[in-house]
This record gives C-alpha cells, structure tokens and sequence, in this order.
C-alpha cells in the first residue's frame, strides 16, 4: 500500500539545514497498523506528512496506492486524499465552524451528496463521543475534544490510508481506548491501512502490527512489537519498550483488593516487599519446603529478572506464634521484608 | 428654528446628495466587495509560497491594482470615459461615478482581502490541502471564512473610504454630500452647509462603522 | 414641456443659472443645471451630447480648445452668446499697486488653465513684466516671462477657492482672486484688489458655449435671452456688487 | 529624443514634483505610522472584551478616527489652516500638506492596525497574561511583533494612498506629480505630461510595493 | 498556598449553559506536586486555569500564595504571575520570536536584568534538551520541541507555582522523563509547588504527592496514589489505575533477557504461561515439594489477584527425562502451559 524508498527531508535553517528524514525505506501493507516511534524532533511528523504529499522528498520515492506522490501533480494528489486521511497534531481546525461543520468539510471535499452529510456526521459525532456538542465551535471545546473532532473528521470519507500524527496524546486512557477500539474494528471491517506516530508504548502495543524506531531521521529498527521485545537492539527501542516494564514493575496493588475481604483461618496474612539480590531464588517454596507450611499467595506481583525478584505479595501464611516469628525472620535474611498484615 | 440655525441649507438637496451619497456607495462598495475579494484572492494565491505562486502573473496584478489607486480621480474618470459610456451610456451622473469609484476601491479593498488572507492559520490551510481541497474549497470554505472578521472590518474601512470618494465624483456632477459641502458650502463660503452636509456624512459613516463592527464581533468565533 | 441641461461652473456660472431657473420655466423649459469643477469635462460632455450647453469658458479659453481638438467632429462648439465677465483682481496685505511689489516678491493665482494668461497679461499691461513676442494672451505661461526686472514669483497651483484663505494669512505678497470668491470672503471686489481688471474691451466673456447643430435650437435662444434679460442681470449686479459684470452681446 | 516623444514634459518640473511627492509621501508616511500604531492600539485595546475595554473611549476613538477620512479632502485642509498655522507657519506648500495628509491616512492606518492585532492569537495573548505581561508587554512585545506582517503590508497600502493623497495636496500649492499630471497634463490636455507624471508615480508606488512586499516576507516567521 | 473553595465556573453556548467546574475545593500544600486526572473535557484545564487568573469563577474563592484571584485586580495578577509559571496545552508561542527569544520573553516580563537574560536563557535551553535550536523559529520546531520550549519558558522565573496542562503530552518517553526528573529535581531543591494534568498515569505515579480525579467539573476523588490504589471508589478513577496495571498484565519479556544466554547446568530452561484459577495456589512450592527439586526463577513476570496468577516465568527445572516430563504434566493439569525452550 505504502512504500517509501530512500526518502530524504532536508530542512534550510539560518544555522544550517536539518537532515529531517535520512534515507529512509519502509512498506506498509494494506491493512496494516504501522506504528512509528521515536525521540522528539526524531521526524516523524516529516515522515507522516510525506505520505499525503504535505511535505515532498528532496529524493527518494514516496508511493502510496499506485502513484508516486514524490512526483504527482497537485491535482493528482487532490484526488488521492480524500482517500488518505488525517488526523494532526494539532488538530488544525477550522474555527468559523462547528463541530459538525468541521466534519462535514470533509464530506463536502470529498463531493458527498449534501443530503447525506448530516448523517454521516452525526454518526461520526457519536463515534468519537461528542453528542450534544455538534453546534460547539472549536473555542469552546477543551483539547481532547477538539482532537476527537479531527479524528472524526479524518475518518469522515472511510479512508484507505489514516495518518494519525499523536492522534491521542490530548485523550485520557478510556477516551483512548475507545479511540483505539474504534481504529482497530474499522481497520478489521475495511481493511483500512493505518500508521501512527505515538509516545505511548501501550497504544503501539495495543494496535500494532509492525512498528518502526526512528532517530535522527533515520528508523533504526522495524519489527513487531514482540519481535522488538525479543530481540531490540538499539537503546531508543530499548527506552520505550521500558515504559511498559517500569509500570509494570512499580504496580503495586490491583484495583478492588482488600485484604480484610479475605479468609485466613487461623494463620496471618503477611505482606512480602521483595527486592534485591537475596529474594533471587524461589524462596517461598524454600519457606514450603522448610516449614512444611503450604503457603498461598492471596494478591501481588513479583517480577523476576536475573539480578533478583522484586515485588509486592500478600501471602496467607498457616502458622502462629513462634513459627509465624521464626518464618518472618528467615524471610527477612532473604532480602524480603516481611509484614503481618492481620492474624486470624 | 432650523432655517435660522442653517440659513443656507435646503432640504432638498441635502436629501438628494444624501441619498446619492448612500446610492454610490453601496452600489460601488457592492461592487467593490466582490471584486476586491476576487482581485485579493488573485493576489494571494499567486504570491509567493502559495498555490498558484506565480511571480509574473502576482507581479502583474499587483501593478495593476496599484495603478488605479495612485492616478488622481480625475484623471481616473477621463481615461474610464469610453469605458463609462459603454457600460452606463453616460459619463455624467451617480451612475456614470461608479466605474471610477469601483476601480478606485476595488484594488484597495483586493490588499486588504490579501493581508487578511496571509493571516489564515497555516495549519488549517495544511488540513485542507490533505483532505483533497482544490482552490475552490481553499477560496470559498477556507480563507473567506477563516478570515471573515478581518474581511467585514476591512470592507467597513473600504466603505467609509468610499464615502469620502464620492466628494470626488461631484467632478461629473455626481452629486454627494462631499460635492454638496464642498460646492454649496465652501466655495459659496456657507459655514452651515459645511457643517450639516458634513455631519450628515458623519452619520453615515458612523452607522457603516456601527453596523461593520457588529458584524465582525458576531463573524469572530475565535 | 421641453428639458435643457446646461454644465456650468458652480460660482457664479450656476448661481446664475438659478436665477433663470423659474422664468424658463414659466415658458416651458425646465432648466438642470449640471455643477463642474473642472474646465475639461464640460467640454467633454458637450461633445459627448449629454448636455445641451456650457456655460463656464470665455472665448480665448474655446478657442485653444477648438484648435486642440481639431479634427473631432464632435467638438463643433459655437457660442450662442456672452452672459458675464468676472473681472479679476489682485490683492495685497503688504503692498498697495503693483508697481510697489518687491524684489523677488511671490505672486500666487489659481491654478486654472484659462486664467493663467489672462492673469500674465494684467501684469504686464501694468508693466511689472513683459511676455513673450507674438503670444494670445490665453497660451501665454508663467514660462514666457521674458523680462521680470522684480523677478517676481509667479505660482499657478492654488485652488481658486482657498485664495481668499491664502490671502487672509499674508502667504504671498499679491494674490490674484477671481472677485466672486473675493465676495464670498467678505472682500469688496471694486476697492479691496490693488490692481483690477478692466471691464471694458475685456474678451473673457462668460459664453454659453452649444454644438453647432443646436445654436439655432428656440430653447437654446431662449436660455440666453433670459440670461441676458434684465432681472437676470440685476440680480448679478446686485449679488455680485460689481465684481461681476453682465454683458449682452 | 524624449523631447520628442514628449515635448511637453519639462524635467526639472518633473524631478521638482517627484521630490514633493516623495518628500511628502516619506514624512506623512512616517508620521501616518507612528499615529496610526498609537491610535490602532488604543482602537484595539478600549473594544470590547480587550485589555482597556471602555464603549464610551471606544466610541469616541472611533468616531475620532472616521472624521477625518470622511471630509473631502479640501475641507479638512480648510478646517486644519489654524492648526497647520500653529505648526508649521504656512498654509501653502509641502509642508502645509503634511498636516492635512497625516490627519488624512493616520486615522486609516489605525484601522488597519486595529484589524492586525485582532488577528493575532488569541492564546498568546493569554500566555502574556499569564506570564504577568501589563499592557506596555502585550502591545510593543506581543501585538506588534506578532502582526507586523500584517502591520507591513498595511503600512504598504497606506503609503500608497498616500501617494494618492498627495496629488489633492496640489490645492494648496503643495505640487507633486499628481497635481502635475492635473494641471500640466490633464488641464492643458498634454496627454504627454500626464502619462510621463503617471508612469513616474507607478514606479514610486512600484518601489514602495515592493520593499512592503519584501518587508512583509521577512517578517513572517509562520 | 493554593486553596480553592466552592469554585464554580460556567461557559455559556448557544445551547445552554456548560457548567465546566462545579463546587471545586481542594487545597494545595506549598511544596506539594499536586496531580489533576480526568477524562476528556472534565474540567481540568478551566480549573488549573483559575490558578492563575486567566479564568475567574463564577462564584467561590481562589486563593494563591496570599492573594485571592477570584477578587484580585488585573494589576495584582500582573505582579503576582511572574512567579506562576504555565506550561500550556497548546504552547502559546511567539511565532515573532525564536526558541532563545520565547524563553527571554518570559525574564523580559518579570524585569530580569538584561544583561543577565543570555546566560539564563542558555541554562534553559540546555535543561529542556534544545541546545543548538536556540535560534529557531516555532515554526521550524517538532511538536515536542515546541513543547519543551514551552516547559522552559514557564520554569524561567524559577516560580513559585509551576501549572501544567498536559507539559508531556507531545513527548516521547525519555523527554518527559528527563522533564519529570527536571521538574522532580526543581520540587525538592526549591520547594517549587506543581499542579499537573496529565492523562498518563505514570507520570503521575512518578511524581505526585496527591492526585485529584476529576469527572463532570467535579472533584470526585482525591489522596496519595497509594491510597487511591488501595481504595479508589470511583470507576473513573479505576479506569486510570487500569492503564498502570494493563501494561504490567500483557508484558512479556523485559528487554535484554536473551533465554540462551542462561546457565542451565544438566537441567531445563522452562516457559511457563499461568492464566486462570488453577494457578491459583502457589504451584511452583507444590513442584518443588513434590518433586523435590529446586526450582529457580531465571526471568519472568506473574500477577495474583483472587481469580488466580497470570503471567510468564522462565524457570530453571534441574530435571531431564521422564522426571521432567512428569513436571510438565503436572504443571498442565493446574493450568500451567509449559514449554521448554533449551535443555541442558
Ligand atoms: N470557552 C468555552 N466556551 C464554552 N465551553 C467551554 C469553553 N471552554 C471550555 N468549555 C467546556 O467546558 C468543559 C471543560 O473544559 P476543559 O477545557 O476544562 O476540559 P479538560 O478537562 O481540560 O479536557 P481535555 O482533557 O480534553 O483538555 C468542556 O466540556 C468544554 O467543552
Ligand atoms: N519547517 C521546518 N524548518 C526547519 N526545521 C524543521 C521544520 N520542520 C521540522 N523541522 C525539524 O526537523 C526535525 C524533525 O521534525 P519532526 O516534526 O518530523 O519531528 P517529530 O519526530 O514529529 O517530533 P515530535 O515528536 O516532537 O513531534 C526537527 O528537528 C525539527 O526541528
Ligand atoms: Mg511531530
Ligand atoms: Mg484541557
């Protein structure tokens, strides 16, 4: 659907001009959800923009369907864009419009017959979840409303293509999510071709097929989000795939637990904070093993990597008195610190 | 009471300019409107960046629009004279004023579209260019209304200069209340019709200065 | 009921005009009288037929404009007869003749085409300068100085309606003012100017100036009857005290 | 040659009134900037929902400002004699004009200003408030920068107004070649002098549109 | 230093009213770095706005430092708002002037010697990762370089009070960490204030002290992130943790854990996939009692919550053979997928 070969973006500034995209090749193909990453100021938004004919390479090709935007005319490329959406990082309204207004420019662009607009944009207004807002004008709308309004519009022709340059970076996670759904079903139903540049490694993860790591105008590296996961070798990749392991290793408690809901018999409830080397091995099955206590973990989380475990557990331990004492000390030597939370 | 205060000042002729006054410039500044907006968008969709960036073509239009502005209006109405005859029929009257009044206010009105244009949003003229939109769409549903408050305010300076063109066209007996201060009142030396054919062009110029900035408040949706 | 439009200019030309207004009428002839600014378009729009008769030039003036036009079978003007001469006067806050103008002494008049060697030719009739050989006093430009022993200063490029104004702030040492805008300035057109223009013998009659075709038209005659009829010419003795003079011929 | 082409054009005339016209056009147009900038932003600060928002000041300016567009131009040159007296000891002559001239185009400039600052964003606007910026901040450091391609281009249209206006300054002996296309060319029907002194007023109004235009682009950094 | 109480603010449209904050208390301790969370178009914007003055409430008080906003004259403002700085939604940069020149301008206001704004500019600059692009334009920058402008321009006048309307949104992972330790870094050592929106929860678990939730124009919930976790009420506010535990729920391998690269003597290196209940109980104790062998945790990640364990662990099975067949079996029958990746 889309293929980009040597592309390069120069921009002329007073001190000297940006190599913005360098020598970069890439194909999506139809259908795929292609998500591209990177550092700020690494050309994404160059990139993006190639791939509507907004910005020309200064060599390379850029084709997408069948033309070669590299080199169409402008009336060429008129007619190709209806077909090719966007959604921009900043929204780029028209402020002497409405809601609805803003979406129907689309449609009228795109030649819809007028009687079939206010339909359409009422549909689109439910989807992105702006009902009862369609006569607002963008000066009264906050910012995540006003990026779903251009969301709307940029699906408004059921586009082959949907550039989505940060299209959720102004929504909250539900808003989002939604969002995302939305992407994803239309993309299933029509075999839509979406790429999208995000910050956000859970909106890559959530939707992406393929994802490609940019740097300095150049991608660096292009997989799946699991090939990446498996196998990432440069540092930037390296860097967001962190994101979703730091929030994973700082979780702390799931939502709706508590530990007074829960029944411990007559032993205690004991909270483990794990964390160093020492709480390496599988020391609870030791503590099984040693005080022949069969131990249950009621709630936690633990992450194990090769310098130790670290983590957060609340374990029903089946013991009193002396032995409760004597199972937390050995747990404390351990590297685990060790907490009664409540004694049956 | 009213004789006694302005001895020199007859009705009738100051109902006459007063409504030849009004009849010139709406009628010029109708005209006007729709040609300056045509000439602008010209102007600016051939300047330099833009869609249809042409340096010849702009150089051109940009000369022609300065041309009609910096002749005197004298001047300007003798060399419109065939012109005048073949669309009026006449070279004297109201009427035959307005060819020199459009081509005097038209390429003003056609700058002030143009600097009100450059001022759209870049990035919104961006957006339409990715969803497909040609030069009509960019014309009409982008630049126009994007930068209407600045157009409705820009017409007002156009018409309130109008006003005061059409003392000019009292050269071809057009009339006008500019002709009438000017004719009855200066050179006959009558104070008082100075006075009042002037405050009469004040009223005017402050209900198109009123009705103006009505307009553009209510067009700002910003 | 028959309809005349005469272009005029507006003081006295128009003023005039108004007063035959109701007595044209009264024989049937509604009279619109169309107010010019400008000495060209007149002519223009007499050759063009959208008036009927102009009323603002003196013979010298339609001459130099016939000769210009020569060839244009639309500017066959004829005069259907002289209304009025407005003698022209030279005023003075500082001096009180001409012959006490001082060295390199500036002299401002209007800056109308037709006065400007009418003007030149009072000067040199008082011997303050002499003009060119062989010149109608009518072509005759501040250029053709030929002997200026003041070396006075001549300006042609004031608005004939703000000489009065440039007379009363003392701009100059003379202003020469057309007297009917020396009347509306509360100017006594007879004793105020230090140098007056004759009447007598004075070829810059105010003509009603028609297309050869109609200077026999009955409406055109009776225009200048009227003009040249007695209330007609009393009322511009009377308003113009003198600083206009009718003529019959 | 030229004596030939045109044997009524007399150059040192001609030069004459292309200094008057540019001495004018320069010194009313550097004054017309100035009073215009002031005048624009206190148009702008007292409207509504503005800074200095007062109806009544804003009123006031308003009607201030549209006085003197709409007189014809003889009769403000009249009304301004004491004052022109007063300052600059004459009524004839160039410097004579430049007061009638400024209070002519200033008034216009304002408007054109007023328009500017009105176009420019709103949010930054907002961030000079929020970063404690008075009004002193928000009009020299924020409206002006901020719209002065805006501000340029205005500046380019009323120049050329200007040039306009100075051919009507010829009433009071001011000359420029607007006056001398009238009376030399128009008056004694030299096409010739006509042609000359217009073709000589486009190439000032040519260089003035082309250093605004280039003006213009430097200063937009959009 | 910053208490709100009763706040009220509407918005009129044409179609009714828009009641955007409605009775908002909350209190601000000077030092605090305060986090305001919210779907789309709660409100959280028209609040931090009263912050500053930019909005004034329809009814209630705002008070700042010793200054109450909702009645303070513009010239009060003035001088109480060099030393609140803002980070805006949309930037709100000088197109007139450069990256230098937007920073400068904010010392400008506040009366900074000129001959000291250079040096400090610099400094900024530096601190929000723009060195070189000081003489660029906005409108040559990136998204998240406009942003970071925007960053430094608001901490120029080392203010009091920092708000931040969504200061990270256009910023890539590392760029808002680098601005989250900035801003962190600014907390501690001059007790800077800071009251944040934010739509990523990460952010606000990185650096809040407190966050409020907010929904409708209201504050619907409040307390250390902590507390929330433990005890959120609101399904709002669950939906937010969610996006923190989301992540941790789907990850899969940390970066850099390469399963070849373990020493696993004469043993197995074993995948284990835990979903549902009969993971429950703390399966790898019952392993190591049963079999008696010494389980070892090489890598990996698991969850427990009431339902069960769910998660992924590479273990080291010091088994082969039919022992090791026996343990898989095992494993499998208490919904343990088990795989083995490499053996000894
Ligand atoms: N000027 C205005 N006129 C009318 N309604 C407005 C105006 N400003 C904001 N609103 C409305 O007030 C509500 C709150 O807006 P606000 O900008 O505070 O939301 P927000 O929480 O910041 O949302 P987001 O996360 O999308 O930026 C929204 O419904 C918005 O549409
Ligand atoms: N018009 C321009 N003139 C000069 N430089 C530019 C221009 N547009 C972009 N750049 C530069 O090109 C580089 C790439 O910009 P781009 O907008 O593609 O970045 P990005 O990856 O989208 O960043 P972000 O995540 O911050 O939006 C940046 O260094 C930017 O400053
Ligand atoms: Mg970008
Ligand atoms: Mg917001």
């Amino acid at each position: 659907m889309i293929t980009l070969s040597h592309a390069k973006k120069l921009f002329s500034t007073s001190s000297g001009a940006i190599t913005a995209l360098d020598d970069v090749t890439l194909t999506v193909e139809r259908g795929q959800i292609f998500g591209i990453i990177g550092y700020s100021g690494a050309g994404k938004s160059t990139l993006i923009r190639l791939l509507n004919g907004l910005e020309r390479p200064d060599s390379g090709s850029v084709i997408v369907g069948d033309l070669d935007l590299s080199v169409a005319s402008e009336a060429q490329l008129a007619r190709a864009r209806p077909k090719i959406g966007m959604i921009f990082q900043h929204f780029n309204l028209l402020w002497s419009r409405t809601v609805a207004g803003n979406i129907a420019f689309a449609l009228e662009i795109a030649g819809v017959d007028k009687s079939a607009i206010p339909a359409r944009v009422a549909e689109l207004i439910r989807l992105v979840g702006l009902e009862g807002r369609g006569g607002a004008y963008p000066s009264q709308l906050s910012g995540g409303q006003k990026q779903r309004v251009g969301i709307a519009r940029a699906l408004a022709n059921r586009p082959d293509v949907l550039l989505c340059d940060e299209a959720t970076s102004a929504l909250d996670p539900e808003t989002t999510d939604s969002i995302l759904d939305l992407l994803l079903s239309i993309n299933r139903r029509f075999n839509l071709t979406i790429v999208l540049i995000t910050h956000e490694m859970h909106v890559v993860r959530r939707i992406c097929d393929v994802v490609a790591v940019m740097e300095a105008g150049r991608i660096v590296e292009q997989g799946t989000v699991a090939e990446l996961q498996a196998n990432a070798k440069q540092p930037v990749t390296r860097r967001f795939l962190r994101q979703l392991t730091e929030d994973a290793e700082a979780q702390e408690l799931d939502e709706g637990f508590d530990p007074y809901a829960v029944d411990i018999g007559s032993g205690a409830l004991v909270r483990l904070v794990a964390s160093g080397a020492g709480a390496r091995d599988l020391v609870l099955a030791d503590v099984a093993r040693r005080f022949n206590l069969s131990l249950d973990i009621v709630h936690g989380h633990l992450s194990f990597t090769r310098e130790g475990a670290s983590g957060e557990l609340y374990v029903e331990v089946p013991a009193k008195g002396q032995e409760l004492v004597e199972v937390l000390a050995w747990l404390a030597e351990r590297d685990i610190a060790a907490e009664i939370v409540r004694r049956g | 009471m009213l004789e006694a205060l302005f001895p020199h000042v007859r009705l009738d002729s100051l109902l006459q300019a007063t409504y030849d006054t009004i009849y010139m410039t709406a009628l010029a500044g109708a005209a006007t409107f729709i040609l300056g907006l045509i000439l602008g968008a010209l102007l600016f969709l051939t300047g330099p960046g833009q869609l249809l960036a042409n340096r010849f073509v702009y150089g051109l239009l940009s000369m022609f629009s300065n041309v009609f502005r910096s002749i005197p209006f004298i001047i300007l109405i003798v060399l419109l004279i065939p012109f005048t005859k073949l669309l009026v029929g006449r070279i004297l009257g109201v009427n035959a004023a307005l060819p020199a009044l459009i081509v005097g206010a038209a390429p003003f009105y056609a700058r002030l579209v143009e600097i009100a244009f450059r001022d759209v949003d870049r990035g919104v003229l961006e957006a339409t260019r990715a969803m497909g939109g040609g030069i009509f769409t960019t014309v009409f549903k982008v630049l126009i209304p994007e930068s209407s408050p600045a157009l409705a305010a820009g017409l007002t300076v156009t018409l309130i200069s109008l006003v005061g063109f059409t003392a000019m066209a009292g050269v071809i007996g057009a009339g006008g209340l500019g002709h009438l201060a000017y004719l009855e009142g200066f050179q006959r030396n009558n104070a008082d019709v100075t006075l009042v054919a002037t405050a009469m062009v004040l009223v005017i110029v402050f209900i198109i200065q009123f009705v103006g900035d009505a307009v553009t408040r209510r067009l700002d949706k910003r | 009921q028959t309809k005349l439009t005469v272009g005029a200019s507006y003081v006295p030309h128009a003023e005039i005009l108004e007063q035959a207004k109701p007595i044209l009428a009264e024989q049937g002839i509604t009279l619109e009288i169309v107010p010019f600014q400008d000495y060209i378009l007149p002519n223009t729009a007499l050759a063009s037929g959208e008036i009927d008769a102009n009323y603002f030039q003196h013979t010298p003036y339609l001459n130099s404009v016939l000769a210009d036009h020569k060839g244009d079978p639309t500017y066959d003007f004829v005069s259907a007869g002289a209304i009025h001469i407005e003698p022209i006067g030279i005023y003075s806050k500082r001096v009180k003749s001409l012959k006490d103008l001082p060295e390199n002494g500036t002299v401002i008049l209007r800056d109308a085409v037709a006065e400007e060697g009418r003007i030149l030719s009072i000067f040199e009739r008082e011997g303050v300068i002499k003009l060119r050989e062989g010149l109608t006093p009518i072509t005759a430009r501040i250029t053709d100085i030929v002997e200026n022993p003041k070396n006075l200063k001549f300006q042609a490029n004031v608005e004939a309606g703000l000489l009065p104004k440039v007379y009363e702030n003392d701009e100059a040492d003379a202003v020469v003012i057309n007297a009917n805008y020396a009347l509306d300035a509360k100017l006594d057109p007879v004793k105020d100017p230090i140098a007056v223009e004759s009447g007598e013998n004075n070829p810059y009659a105010n003509l009603i100036v028609v297309r050869q075709a109609n200077a026999e038209k009955p409406e055109i005659k009776k225009l200048v009857e009227v003009l040249q009829s007695k209330p007609v010419h009393d009322f511009i003795l009377e308003k113009y005290k003198g600083a206009v003079l009718p003529v019959n011929d």
